[in-house]
Parts: structure tokens; sequence; C-alpha cells
């Protein structure tokens, strides 16, 4: 579909204004640089907005980058997932960056924040709609880097470990997807997504490559048994960017794998399919089991993060080599699961950081009594809970249902108990914290009183989380527009 | 083969010769200022022999100077490598080779 | 005249590696810089003969940015690696 | 191919083993200092001067200085070991 | 259908989510404006559900439909059965939530409990008015979070530790709920009420994966129900404040388990169905054992709540049995039950409650002279006991003699045993209780004695009581007129079997 | 066997000793290397795979170039992290268990 | 190193190198021919030499954000410095001898520099070669005790090194602004904007790289591990 230059150019104008705004935050004096980067989040909203209004009307379209078609040249794509993301991210990154704004107020670590953050979302946006493997390659290098500076940007002993352990896996992980590049690239001779989807899968260079980006990305997306560097890097970075990394950031690499599986998936792999959901269901079970057992509130909620990205694994057992209709509901409850996590685990990182700044001290157990006196951060961990346990009227459960009825129209009990086992272990970490958090007793009665916008931006994020489980029909016939299940109109 | 080809490959067989020499140079001298000498002056001389065998028949003269300045630029570098190597092993008290405690420094 | 000049490439760079023996032994720093200094010299001298011998000027660039950055691997190495202030200490690494 | 190609070949292979398997660290490293020449005499004769440009660049270059710089600073630091265990950093 | 028709279960639901949310946003110590907002929330929900309720019972049609993934409707929707909870609910809200303004006085964190209260108010209506099986799980896991705060509410580790248990039973059965109901849905699409039109309507089922469905959906319900094995929570529960305790037994939690249960029968298999399938006279037998461990356990329990804790294991599995007899009495009689275990049961806990909270007394042996220092809450107490029993003319009397009747129709007569036993041991534990009440002489001082400038207590406790004691008296003694719970349920029964 | 097909099999070999000292390795400085070794193996496939028997290729070349800068970037500050790490911890390596 | 973990790394290297020589092997010939497609279009673009083109041109969203990966480990370990102050770093040898060789050196230096920037359009050559170049030549100046003047002024430096990505967002955007697609040059003006964009770039690259070193911690200050080694390390 065509579409005008000024509307293709939405897609492009989404990358290089949070790259002008990375520059522009380095240069400006300290004391502007949140205030400009508050202001620039109007913009970068409108922008997301006017490319979904685009999408409504036009359907799915292309921006050939430098008037350069493919294969020659970079294409940028809208089509339902990517813009899908897109919205997602401005969702996350408006209220991190509002969060952000109060928390890192007067701290030395707000220096460079805002330069990391917008590069942050640019190579987010890259990556939602690039449709070039090595472009996709430098957007998550781009993207790995400047998640591995906001986990150092604390900059004490735990912080640089964790930031070098994500580095050493960010670029393992991308050198496994080079070389997946250098052998479809040596095999078909093209790196637009669009050109290798229309080759014959059915050879060993095009499933070695998947392979060898599967691991990469699998390594990036944290999958059991990868997943080792998460837990300190998630749990041990500055609260908003916590939450920007596992809403986001770890998203960005299984979107990628979504994409290259939809592109180049030769016949026959249901057996890898099925290894990755077995993964994914031991990451359930591992990460739920790993989380219950933590003391400290972030690295709890980081573990919940390798069980939840178990469950988006799920997806290539489910869709891959079942009917069709399987297929589409697995799609549909991957999207919402992919959705709804953001949203909820971002709230729940930053409830998490509001409970941590009011109580003084990471610990779980340090918790009691608060539930008196800081009703708001625990409310919204709660509902942020809610979507995570997957229990209704949330995104997650939606998901959760979605999978569930995929799994049962291709006979996938297995995986119908992963869903059921993990919603109730995810219960009981998330009641751990409030088994904690209502304990009465005459412990303490004083607590550090963090500002408004640190609680109202977790309950925003919070409350859409729960809501969109509610709202989620438009938004996924949406997702569903130029992908193998959209409607054909 | 004309005489100036021939000429080309005795100057730059000569040059070879050189590198070749070095080499056994620093892998047959004792100690790390013998090995000095094998670097600074065995391998520039070769080098200089394969640039004027290259020099024989060029066609351009930016090409000749281009040549000769890289020659330049790698004798200054091994010069100074060499004396930056030689001084500071003298500052860390690294003995001169000599053949009383040349076996147990081998 | 091509002929010629592949075995002298060949040569060369069985000279460069033989380095690799004085790297491998050592015994100290200094020997192992020098060695890697020594090849770097040859690589010069292969980089321009093939200059003449592939006809790809682009590569006397390529001669002329290794001779101009020959320098500084030993000059890393003098001035922040093997210092005199830690002139003892240098002992258990002479063997 | 050429016997060249193939000597270039075991070069680039036995520098990078010795470089990732040396138990010496600066030996390791000036091995991969010789590592970076081998490679970019392979991109001249991949007829990639482009990179071999580069390559002359970074891996002679900044690399090279980056490691050793850093090295130095590893040895420097265990100096005056404060509890005994000083020289395991550099290993 | 008019906007209003299709707005007014949303406003049902609404007035107790909208009050629970203000409820959160008001700073603790605004006490007066919390209670206005309480009392108005809970008056408006019941005249809305009393119009609503006349409109059905007048052949309205109300229902409000949103599409909430492919296949897959949001519905609230009210129907005679629906409104009959919905009903109740909304007016043992009203009671319980003046009793619980005057229970939790000057005790601490009543934002937060009056907020989860009002939550669980809204779920249980939601309960009452989902319009298929999904929208009912939705809400049925929602009572279950809301309640989890209440049930914690004191903080301590006894508390904490029924939480804990609380929760277990309760996700454990609404997982076994969620398998069961997706399993539903893979074969049917949307679970509706539609009296088992479509479960009927498939071909080619195995019946034994209807009977597996039946038996998930029966189970994750009978945790909330309290059937046995999955009784555990409930007595554990008593560590719970004497409101969440009525709300819990009499409002909310077991009645949405025998709720839920009533539905699958009757709306998603289709009674005749599940009576073809051969499901219902396990369930009877099932209920029955119920019935009588519940009762049993009672007997030897020392502690009056944890006593009438088992009481309700019990009484409510009188409902389960009258749903799993079949035949239009037996149902009658179940159903009844519904609302008049509600009645009976939250006066005994508002008396228990005013008994903990007046004279500091729990155990059943420290009641001893109770009647005369606390008469009007003691004649409460008795009512709710004797109706419990069975005593006519009180509403537990038209309870049993319906399910006798529908159990001998059923050819089940050994039903009829079982409630001659269970009535013999209802009265085995409950008249011990009213003997020292009534006629025994106080020993020594209260353990904890408040109010004493009240004659009998704080009438914001007791007036609740009183109140539900007499609608007790008045299910029974006007069983037979129009708007009462029996009338309500012979037009349930009238729709379902005579469609 | 072309000349670029040599190469590549040489990258292959590249990218798999250093995958195996990666993971052998635990100083950080040997994982360094170790990595760009394995990045320059990638390289090597990526120029070698795409050129055999089709002689030079500039869109490969261009990306190793891309590629050339991002690894020496990410390499740099690895060091840089590096460096600040062991200079609070006074550590090599990283923690063995998380 | 255990066991255990020789024979996992073992494992796991051997299947992948199996893994890619299967791939390496049963390759398909490509269909699309690329390198043509870039001999075809090369006249259109803003550089002659095909590599330039490549990552200027067809390309140059890549360059692009490549540049900003760069730019991003800089900003890093500016923020890893910000958060951990470093004590006064010692600067180099300090010898007549080599400050007389560098500073004789250093014009020639950044003569090459300029010369592997200007050949980048026409013959192999261009800003990231360049700008390595100017970065050894910053180094060897360090290294020899020599301070390069205002450097140490963060404004400027900090807006040296965002020049090459706000000269290259701003190439990006122009051309949409003028209703064209995102970084389309007019044909015109594509050669200018090329050389614009590469003399930014290597200034960028240039002052990154040398900033990727100097930012590293100094070697001279007091030692920081030893109060903390001597407690036990806070595991998870």
């Amino acid at each position: 579909m065509t579409v005008q230059p000024a509307t293709a150019n939405l897609l492009a104008w989404l990358v290089m204004l949070p790259l002008a705004a990375a520059v522009l935050t380095m240069l400006l004096p300290l004391r502007l640089r949140a205030a400009a980067s508050l202001v620039l989040l109007a913009p970068m909203t409108l922008l997301a907005l006017m490319l979904g209004a685009a999408l409504a009307t036009h359907g799915p379209f292309v921006l050939a980058l430098g008037g350069w078609a493919t294969p020659l040249g970079i294409a940028l794509q809208a089509d339902g997932p990517a813009v899908g993301m897109t919205l997602l991210t401005v969702a996350i990154s408006v209220p991190c960056a509002i969060h952000a704004a109060a928390y890192l107020r007067g701290h030395a670590e707000a220096e460079y924040f805002w330069a990391l953050f917008w590069f942050l979302w640019a190579s987010l946006n890259t990556i939602w709609m690039s449709t070039d493997i090595f472009n996709l390659y430098v957007g998550i290098e781009l993207l790995g880097l400047a998640a591995v500076g906001l986990v150092a940007l604390r900059g004490d002993a735990e912080a640089l470990a964790a930031a070098m352990r994500y580095l050493l896996a960010a670029l393992l992980g991308s050198l496994a997807y080079l070389i997946g590049v250098a052998l479809l690239y040596g095999g078909h001779g093209s790196l637009s997504l669009a050109h290798l989807a229309q080759t014959d899968h059915a050879q060993a260079t095009t499933a070695v490559a998947l392979a060898a980006m599967s691991l990469g990305l699998a390594l990036k997306t944290a999958l059991f048994p990868l997943h080792a560097w998460l837990p300190p890097a998630h749990g041990g970075a500055l609260t908003p960017v916590s939450a920007l990394l596992s809403a986001l950031v770890i998203k960005a690499s299984f979107f990628i794998m979504l994409r290259l599986w939809f592109a180049l998936a030769p016949p026959g792999l249901s057996t890898a399919a099925t290894l990755l959901g077995l993964l994914g269901a031991f990451a359930v079970f591992w990460g739920g089991w790993k989380a219950l057992r933590q003391s400290r509130l972030k690295h709890l909620v980081a573990y919940s993060t390798v069980a939840q990205i178990g469950y988006l694994f799920l997806f290539f057992p489910l869709a891959i080599g079942t009917g069709e209709a399987a297929a589409r509901l697995a799609w549909d409850g991957t999207m919402l699961m992919l959705i709804s996590h953001a949203l909820a685990k971002a709230a729940m990182f930053l409830a998490a950081g509001n409970l941590i700044l009011a109580i003084g001290s990471p610990r779980i157990a340090d918790l009691a009594g608060i539930g008196r006196y800081r009703q708001f951060s625990l409310l919204s961990f709660g509902i942020a809970g809610v979507g995570i346990m997957g229990l209704p009227p949330s995104g997650g459960f939606g998901a959760k249902w979605l999978l569930m009825q995929s799994a049962l129209a291709g006979g996938g009990w297995l995986w119908v108990a992963v869903l059921i086992g993990g919603g109730l272990l995810s219960a009981a970490y998330v009641f751990k914290v409030f088994r904690h958090a209502f304990i009465e007793g005459p412990k303490r009665d004083r607590f550090e009183d963090p500002p408004a916008a640190l609680e109202i931006t977790a309950l925003v994020l919070a409350l859409v989380s729960l809501m969109i489980g509610l709202a989620a029909h438009g938004p996924l016939t949406w997702l569903r527009l130029g992908t193998p299940f959209g409607v054909s109109e | 083969m004309s005489a100036i080809e021939l000429l080309r490959i005795a100057l730059i067989t000569a040059g070879v010769a050189f590198f070749v020499v070095g080499s056994v140079g620093v892998l047959r001298f004792p100690d790390v200022y013998t090995r000095i000498h094998a670097l600074t002056k065995a391998d520039n001389l070769g080098l200089g022999l394969v640039m004027l065998g290259l020099l024989v028949g060029v066609d351009s003269v930016a090409t000749a100077l281009k040549l000769l300045l890289i020659w330049l630029l790698a004798l200054i570098g091994s010069a100074c490598a060499g004396y930056l190597v030689a001084r500071a092993a003298r500052r860390q008290g690294v003995l001169p080779w000599s053949r009383s405690r040349g076996r147990e420094a081998r | 005249m091509t002929l010629a000049l592949d075995v002298l490439t060949l040569i060369l760079l069985a000279s460069l590696l033989a380095g690799l023996l004085r790297i491998w032994r050592g015994p100290g720093f200094a020997d192992r810089m020098l060695a890697a200094q020594l090849m770097g010299t040859t690589g010069i001298g292969l980089l321009v003969v093939f200059a003449e011998r592939l006809a790809m000027p682009a590569l006397r660039d390529v001669a002329l940015v290794f001779a101009l950055l020959a320098l500084l691997a030993v000059l890393a190495f003098v001035a922040r690696l093997w210092d005199p202030e830690d002139a003892a200490e240098d002992d258990h690494e002479r063997h | 191919m050429s016997p060249f190609d193939l000597l270039l070949g075991f070069a680039v292979c036995a520098t990078a083993a010795l470089a990732l398997l040396s138990r010496e660290l600066f030996r390791a490293i000036v091995m991969f200092i010789v590592f970076g020449l081998c490679m970019a005499l392979v991109w001249v004769r991949l007829e990639a001067p482009d990179i071999a440009l580069a390559e002359a660049a970074i891996g002679a270059g900044i690399t090279g200085v980056l490691l050793l710089d850093t090295l130095g600073y590893l040895r420097r630091r265990y100096r005056k070991p404060a509890n005994g265990q000083g020289g395991e950093g550099a290993r | 259908m008019s906007g209003t028709n299709a707005w007014l279960p949303l406003a049902v639901l609404a007035t107790s989510l909208v009050a629970a949310v203000g409820i959160f946003l008001l700073r603790e110590h605004r006490h007066g404006l919390r209670t206005v907002f309480n009392l108005t929330a809970a008056l408006l929900k019941l005249a809305l559900v009393v119009w609503m309720a006349l409109g059905v019972l007048d052949g309205m049609h109300y229902e409000l439909r949103h599409s909430l993934f492919e296949g897959i409707d949001f519905v609230l929707r009210a129907d005679m059965l629906g409104m009959m909870f919905a009903g109740l609910s909304s007016l043992l809200w009203l009671f319980t939530t003046i009793y619980a303004i005057g229970y939790l006085e000057n005790a601490p964190n009543r934002s937060r409990f009056f907020g989860f209260f009002s939550l669980c108010v809204a779920s249980t209506v939601g309960i009452a008015l989902a319009g298929n099986l999904f929208t009912f799980f939705l809400f049925y896991e929602l009572l279950t979070l809301s309640t989890y705060p209440l049930v914690v509410h004191r903080g301590t580790e006894k508390a904490l530790r029924a939480g804990r248990i609380y929760l277990i039973y309760t996700l454990g059965g609404g997982a076994v709920l969620l398998l069961g109901l997706a399993l539903l849905a893979s074969l049917v699409g949307e679970p509706a009420f539609d009296a088992g039109a479509t479960v009927q309507a498939l071909e080619d089922v195995d019946p034994t994966l209807l009977t597996t469905i039946f038996v998930l959906l029966v189970a994750g319900l009978g945790v909330k129900a309290a059937l046995i094995p999955l009784h555990g929570w409930l007595p554990t529960a008593m560590v719970a404040p004497a409101p969440v305790s009525a709300l819990l037994h009499a409002v909310a939690v077991v009645k949405a388990g025998a709720f839920g249960i009533a539905r699958v029968v009757y709306d998603v298999y289709g009674i005749e169905f599940a009576w073809q399938l051969g499901l219902l006279e396990p369930l009877a037998w099932l209920a029955c054992a119920t019935i009588l461990f519940g009762s049993i356990r009672a007997l030897a329990q020392t502690d009056l709540k944890r006593r009438l804790a088992f009481s309700t294991v019990s009484q409510v599995s009188y409902v389960i049995l009258g749903i799993a007899l079949f035949g239009p009495v037996g149902t009658a009689g179940g159903l009844v039950h519904l609302l008049h275990q509600g009645l009976m049961k939250i006066t005994l806990f508002f008396c228990a409650g005013n008994y903990a909270e007046t004279l500091g007394v729990h155990r059943i042996d420290e009641l001893d002279g109770a009647g005369r220092r606390m008469p009007a809450t003691s004649v409460a107490f008795t009512v709710g006991a004797f109706g419990m029993i069975g005593v006519p003319p009180l509403a537990g009397f038209v309870t049993k003699w319906y399910l006798g009747i529908g159990a001998l129709d059923a050819g089940m007569a050994w039903v009829v045993a079982v409630l001659i036993a269970s009535s013999l041991l209802n009265a085995a534990y409950f008249l011990p209780i009213l003997h020292r009440i009534w006629f025994r002489p106080q020993r020594g001082e209260w353990p904890d004695e408040q109010y004493k400038q009240h004659r009998d207590t704080h009438p914001l406790l007791l007036a609740p009581a009183l109140v539900t004691a007499g609608f007790s008296v008045g299910a029974g003694l006007l069983a037979g007129m129009p708007f009462s719970p029996l009338y309500w349920a012979e037009v349930v029964i009238l729709r379902e079997y005579l469609p | 066997m072309s000349t670029a097909l040599f190469h590549a099999c040489i990258g292959i070999l590249l990218c798999t000793m250093g995958l195996f000292a990666f993971i052998v390795h635990r100083h950080l400085l040997r994982r360094l290397l170790a990595f760009n070794v394995m990045g320059s193996g990638c390289f090597l496939l990526l120029v070698g795979l795409a050129q055999d028997g089709r002689g030079p290729d500039p869109v490969p070349q261009a990306l190793v170039l891309t590629g050339i800068v991002v690894a020496v970037a990410s390499t740099a500050l690895a060091l840089v992290i590096f460096r600040r790490w062991y200079r609070v911890s006074g550590e090599g390596q990283l923690p063995e268990d998380v | 190193m255990s066991r255990l973990r020789l024979a996992a790394a073992a494992t796991a290297a051997l299947g992948f190198a199996l893994a890619l020589a299967l791939a390496v092997i049963e390759r398909p010939a490509a269909v699309l021919n690329l390198p043509a497609l870039v001999e075809a279009e090369i006249a259109g673009a803003g550089a002659l030499h095909p590599i330039t083109a490549v990552l200027l041109d067809f390309r140059s969203f890549d360059t692009l954000l490549e540049v900003g990966v760069l730019l991003l480990a800089v900003i890093v370990a500016y923020a890893l410095r910000e958060a951990q102050p470093d004590g006064p770093d010692r600067m180099g040898l300090d010898t007549p001898l080599l400050r007389a060789v560098i500073s004789l050196l250093l014009p020639l230096m950044l003569l090459v520099g300029a010369y592997v920037l200007w050949a980048g359009a026409t013959r192999p050559g261009g800003a990231f070669q360049a700008g390595a170049i100017l970065a050894a030549s910053g180094l060897a100046l360090r290294l020899a005790g020599l301070r390069v003047g205002g450097l140490d002024r963060a404004w400027r430096v900090h807006a040296l090194l965002a020049l090459g990505l706000a000269v290259f967002v701003a190439a990006a955007v122009l051309p949409a602004l003028a209703g064209h697609a995102m970084l389309d040059h007019p044909a015109t003006l594509a050669k200018t904007i090329v050389i614009v964009v590469e003399i930014a770039l290597t200034v960028s690259i240039a002052l990154g790289l040398l900033a990727l070193f100097r930012l590293a911690p100094p070697q001279v200050d007091g030692p920081v591990f030893e109060d903390r080694r001597s407690k036990p390390r806070g595991g998870a």
C-alpha cells in the first residue's frame, strides 16, 4: 500500500525525534534536561497516535528510507504489531519518564539518564518497525548498550557487576544473531525480511541461521536457562529503569524472533517450537520458584519477569504445526501477554520502587506495617499483581485465556498445565509481598513519603494493565493487521 | 623478463631476506637488548630494500612518495620503539646478557 | 614476476609467523612486545608487496596507517603497562 | 585459494587460539594484537581494503592500546596486595 | 434494547465499585464522609436492585454485552435467579455495612477495610448478574481477591496464616474452575447461560468429557461453597472481624459457590441434561455427606464462631442438595435456602460479634448468663438458632420441608433421613448454647466488657442483628406472600421448568 | 574451494574458538578477547560467504565496517565498566552465583 | 575452571561448528545479486566508491544508528565517571625524544586522517577509518604526556561528540521537511550532504574513541577496593 511520503515519514520521525532528543538532553544544561524530556514526550505521543491513525486509515504501509527500495535500501514498516508496539512504548515510556523525573531529582544519576532514555526509545522504535535483518542487528546493539548503560547508572559494585553481566549476554546474543545474518545473506543474497520470506526455506542454511538467531535473541530475552543475567540487572537498576527494561527491552528481542519465525520458518519446525515451549515452561516454574525465594522486593519482581517470559515462548509450540484457529488464538494471546505484562510489570516495578523508598530498605521483610501507611503503592502493586497472576479482569488473564484456548484447540494439555500452574505460582509470590505488608505490629510506624508523581504513575500504569483485559478486542484485531493472521479485507 | 623487472625482483628478494634475518635474530638473540637490534636494523633494512624494489619502475610520483613515507614512518616507529623498550628495560633493571649468565637467561 | 612475488609473500608471511614463537616463549614482557613490533614491520612489507601484486593501490594506504600507528602499541606498553615504578614486580613474569 | 591463504588461515587460527588460551594475560593480549594484523591481511585477501584499513587503525591502534592500558591498570592495582591475594586480578 | 436496559446492570455494579474507589481515595480520618459514601451506595444499590427486580418480574430484559475477545463476550444480564442473589447481597450489604461501621469504630485501616468491603459486594453483584459462565468467573476471582485483605485485616500472625490458607483453597479452586471453563469454552465457544441448549446441541462429544468438565466446575465452585473435602479454609478464616465473617458466610463467598453450582446445573448444563448424564445423584450424595460432616464437626467446637462456621459448612450444602434434587419442589427448597440461610446465618454472626465485642466472649462456655446482660442480642440469636434447627414457622423450616418433599419427588427417600439426622444434630449443637445463654447464671466478670452505658450493646451493632432476625422470622411466617423468598424461588422454578 | 569460502570457513573456526573460550573463561578481559575473536570470525563469515564465487561485494563489506564500529564501541565500553568494577571489587571476574 | 564447564563449552562449540559447517555446505545459490544493483544505482548515490555509497546512502540508516551506538557508549562512560569520580590521571611517559617525535608525527597523522577521509568518496577510506586514525593520534599524544588544549571543556567536547549524530539526523530530517522520504536527498545535493556528514562523523568518531579511552578510570588513585574486600560480598 502506498501512502503520502509525509505519512510514511511518521515511521522515521519516531526514530529521529528520540535521537535528536538524546543529543539535546546531552547538551542542555543539567537542570533543563528533565524538563526538556518531559516536554518532548508530547510530540512523541502525538507521532505515535498519528501513526496509529495512519495505519487505521491506510492499512499497513512501508517507508523506503532514502528513497531506496529494498533490497538495496532499508525499509521501515507500519503493520499491526509494529504500530501496536510503538504505541505500547509510548504507554510505558511516558509514565516511566514522569516517574524518573521525580525519582531522579537531585541525584547524580540524572545527568545522563535522559540521553540514555531517548536512545533506548529510538532503538525500540527501530526494532518495532525495521524490516532489514542487519538494521535490526544495529538496533538491538543500540538497545543493548542503552539498557546496559541504564543498569550501570547507579555505579556501585552491584550495579557494575550486573551491567557487565548484562553486557556480555547482550554482546554474545547479538553475535549469534549476526552469524544468522551472515548465513542468510550468504545463502539468499538479501537482507530484507520481505525478500527473504519469499525464498525457499526448506534447506539447512535457513534453519541454522534461524536457530543461531533464535538462540541469540533468546539469550537477550533471558529465556530459561539463559536468564542468569536478568535478575541482577532488572532487580538492581534504578526503579524507572527496571520498569523500562522489564516492560520493553526484553520484549524487543522476542519481537524480532517473532518476525523472523514468520518470515523464515522452514516447514517441519514443530520439534524446535516444542523445545522453545518447553524452555518457556521451565522458565515459568523456575522463575516463579526463584521469585518466591527472594528476600529483596525488586529481585522478586525481576524473577517474576523470568517466569513471565516463559509464557511468551509458549507461542511457538501453540502456533507452529497446529491449525489455523489455534495459531490465531496463540498470536492474540501472545500479543496480549506481551502488552499486559509490559504494563503490569512496569507498574509493579514502579510500585515496588515506591515501597522501597518508603521503607528505606530493599528487603521484603521490612515491609511489615507498611500496609497502614502507603496504601497507594501497595494498591498499585496489587493491581499490577492481578495482571501478573493472570486473574480477571486483567490483560494477563485474557492472554492466558487465549493461550489456553489455543492449547485446547491444538490438544496441548501440557501447555494448559503450565498456564494454570504458573498462575498459581505467581499468586504465591505476589501474595508473599502482601503477607509481609499486612503485618500489623509495633515494629515501626514512620515511613518516608515519596512524591505524589511516583505513586500516581504507578497507579495509572496498573489500572491500564487491568483495563486492557476488558478492552482487548479492538486492539487485538488491529494487531493482526499485516500479519499472517490478519483478516484479508 | 626485462632487466628492470629482474632488478625489482632482486631488490625485493634481498629485502625479504633481511626480513628473514630479522626474524631469525629475534628468535635466536639471547636478551631484550640484542633483539632490539634485529627489529630496528634488519627489518627496516629489509623494508627499505623492498621499497626500493617497488620504486623501480613506479608509474606515479605520488605512489613513490607514499612508499618513501611509509618507509620513513616505519623507521621512525622502529627507532622510537627500540629506544623506549631499551630505556624501560634498563630502568626496570633488566641486565644485559653476558656469557657468564647467558645459559640461565635462556 | 607474479610467481616470484607470490613466493616472496609466502616467505614474508612465514617470517612473520616466526615471530609468534618469540611471543610464545617470551620470556619477558619486552620480548613479546618487540616480536609483535617486528611482525608489524613485516606486515607493512607484505602490504606494499600485495599492493603491487594485486594492483590494489589502497593497500598502500593500509600500510601507511600501519606504519603510522606502529609505535602506538609499544608506547602504550611502555607508558602504561611496563612502568619503571613496578620494577620489582616483574620478576615472576620472567620465566 | 593459494598456499598463502592456507598459511594465513593457519596464522589467524593459531594467533586466535593462543590469544584465547594463553595462561598469561599479557601474552594473550599481544597475541590478540598480532591476530588483528593477520586479520588485516585476510581482508586484503578478500579484496576488502576498506575493512583492512579499519582493522589496521582499530586492531593495531585502538583496541591494542585499550587492552594494554587495562592490563596495566590491573597490574598496578595489585602492586601492594593488602591481603595476599592481589595477584589474582591480572591472571 | 433501550439504553436504560443495558446500563441498569452496570449501574447496579457501579454503585459499590465507585464507592470502593471513592473510599480508597479518602484519607484515613475522614470517617464521616466515608460513612456517607457507604450508606449512600448501599441504599442506592438496594433501590436499583429492587427496581430492576421488579422489572425482571414484569418480563423486562436487562442486558449489557461487550466483546472481550473473538467469541467471548462480557455479559451482564438480569434474570430471576440472579436477581434473587443480587437482592440478597444488596440487602445484607446494607445491614453489614451498618454493623461494620459500629464494629470498627476506632479501629485502624478503615479506609482499606471499607474499600475492599465494597469491592467484595461489587463482585458478588457481578456474580449475580453475570450473563455467562465466563463473566461469572471474572467476578468469582475478583471476589477472592477482594476478600483476602478482609480476612487478613487484623494483620496478626494468625490472620495472615488464615489468609494464606484461604488463598490456597480459593485460588486453587479458581484454577480448577478455570480449567473446566476453558475446556467448556473450547467445545462450545461462549459458555452461555441458556439452560443447557448449547451443551446439549453438541454432537459427537464424549459424555465422559462433559462429565469431567462438570466435575471440574463443581470442584472449583465447591471450594467456595465449602463442600467436603474442600471446606478447610472456612473455619480458619474465622479470625477475621465479625462483619467479614458475616460477609463470607452469609452474603458473598460461600453463597457465590452455591450460586455458581446452581448456575452450572440449571443454566449451563440444564437440569434435565445433567440428570440424564447422571451427575446429580453423586452431587446429592456429596451434599448430604457435607451436611452431616459439618454438623458433627460443629458439635465438637468450643469456640462460638468456629461452631457457626461448621454450621455454615453444613447449611450451605442444603442449597446444593436442593439443586441436586431433580424436580421443582426440591429446587425450590434449595434456592429458597440460599436466601434463608443468608438471613439466619448473618443474624447469628452479628450476635456472635456482639458477644465478642461487648463482653469479650469467644468461647461457648463463657456465655453463661449472657441473656440477662444482652437480652435483645440473645433473642436475635435464639431466632437464628431455631431457624437453623428448622423449628416451624421459621425460615429454616420452610427449606427443610420443601427439601424433604422434593427428595421424595425425586425418588431419593434416603435424603429425608439425612434431613432429620441433620436437624437433630443442629439441635444438639445449638440448644446447649441457648441453654447457657438463658438458663445459666453468670460466672464472674465478663472477660472484656465494653459499652457499659448501653443496656444491651451499641445500637449500630444491635439494630442489624434485630432486623435480620426479624427478616428470618418474616421469611418463614410470610412464605406464602408475594415477594417472599419462597415466592421468588417459585418464580424462578416456573421459568426454569416450564419454559 | 575459493579464497572467499576458505576464509569463511576460517571464520567459522574463529567463531567456534571464541565461543568455547567465552564459555570456559571467567576473567572478563579474556571473555572480551573471546568476544572480539568471535566477532572477527563472524565478519569473515559474512564477507567470505557472500563473496564466494561472486567477487567483491560492497554490501557485506559495508556491513562489516558498521559491525566493527559497533564491536569497538562495545569493547571499549566493556573495558570502562570492567575497570570500574575492578576498582570497587578488586576482582577480575564476576561473582559466580547470582 | 571446572571439568563440567569445559565439557559444556566443548560440546556447545562443537555443535555450533557442525551446524555452521552444515549451513555453509548446504547453502543455496543466491537469487538476488545485490552488488549488481549497487553498481546500477551508484550514479544516483552521494559517493562513487561503492562501500561509501552503501554506508552513507543506500543503507545510511544503519550508519546513523551505528554513530548512535558509539555516542551511546561514550555517554555511558561519562555517566559512570559521574557515579564514581576519579582521582587525577598520571599522563604518560615523560621523554623529550618521544615528545619531539610525536609532535613531529602529529601533523602527519592529521594529514593522513584527512587524506583517508577524502579518499572515501572515490576509493577505500572514509569517515570511520579517518576517525580511527585521528583517535589513534590523540592516544599517541596522551601516551606521550602531551595534552590537547581545550578538550577538557566538557560542553565543547560534548558538542563535538554529538556533532556527528546531530548532523546526520539533521541531514535525515531535511528531505522529510521538504516532502520527500526521510534521508532521500535530492541528487544535486547528495554529494555535498555526504561530505558534510562524513566530516562531522569523522570528528565525532575520533573524539568518541578517544573519550572511551580517557573515561576509563585512570591509573593512579587510592585503592578503592581494599576496604570493600574485607567484608564479605553480599550475594543476591
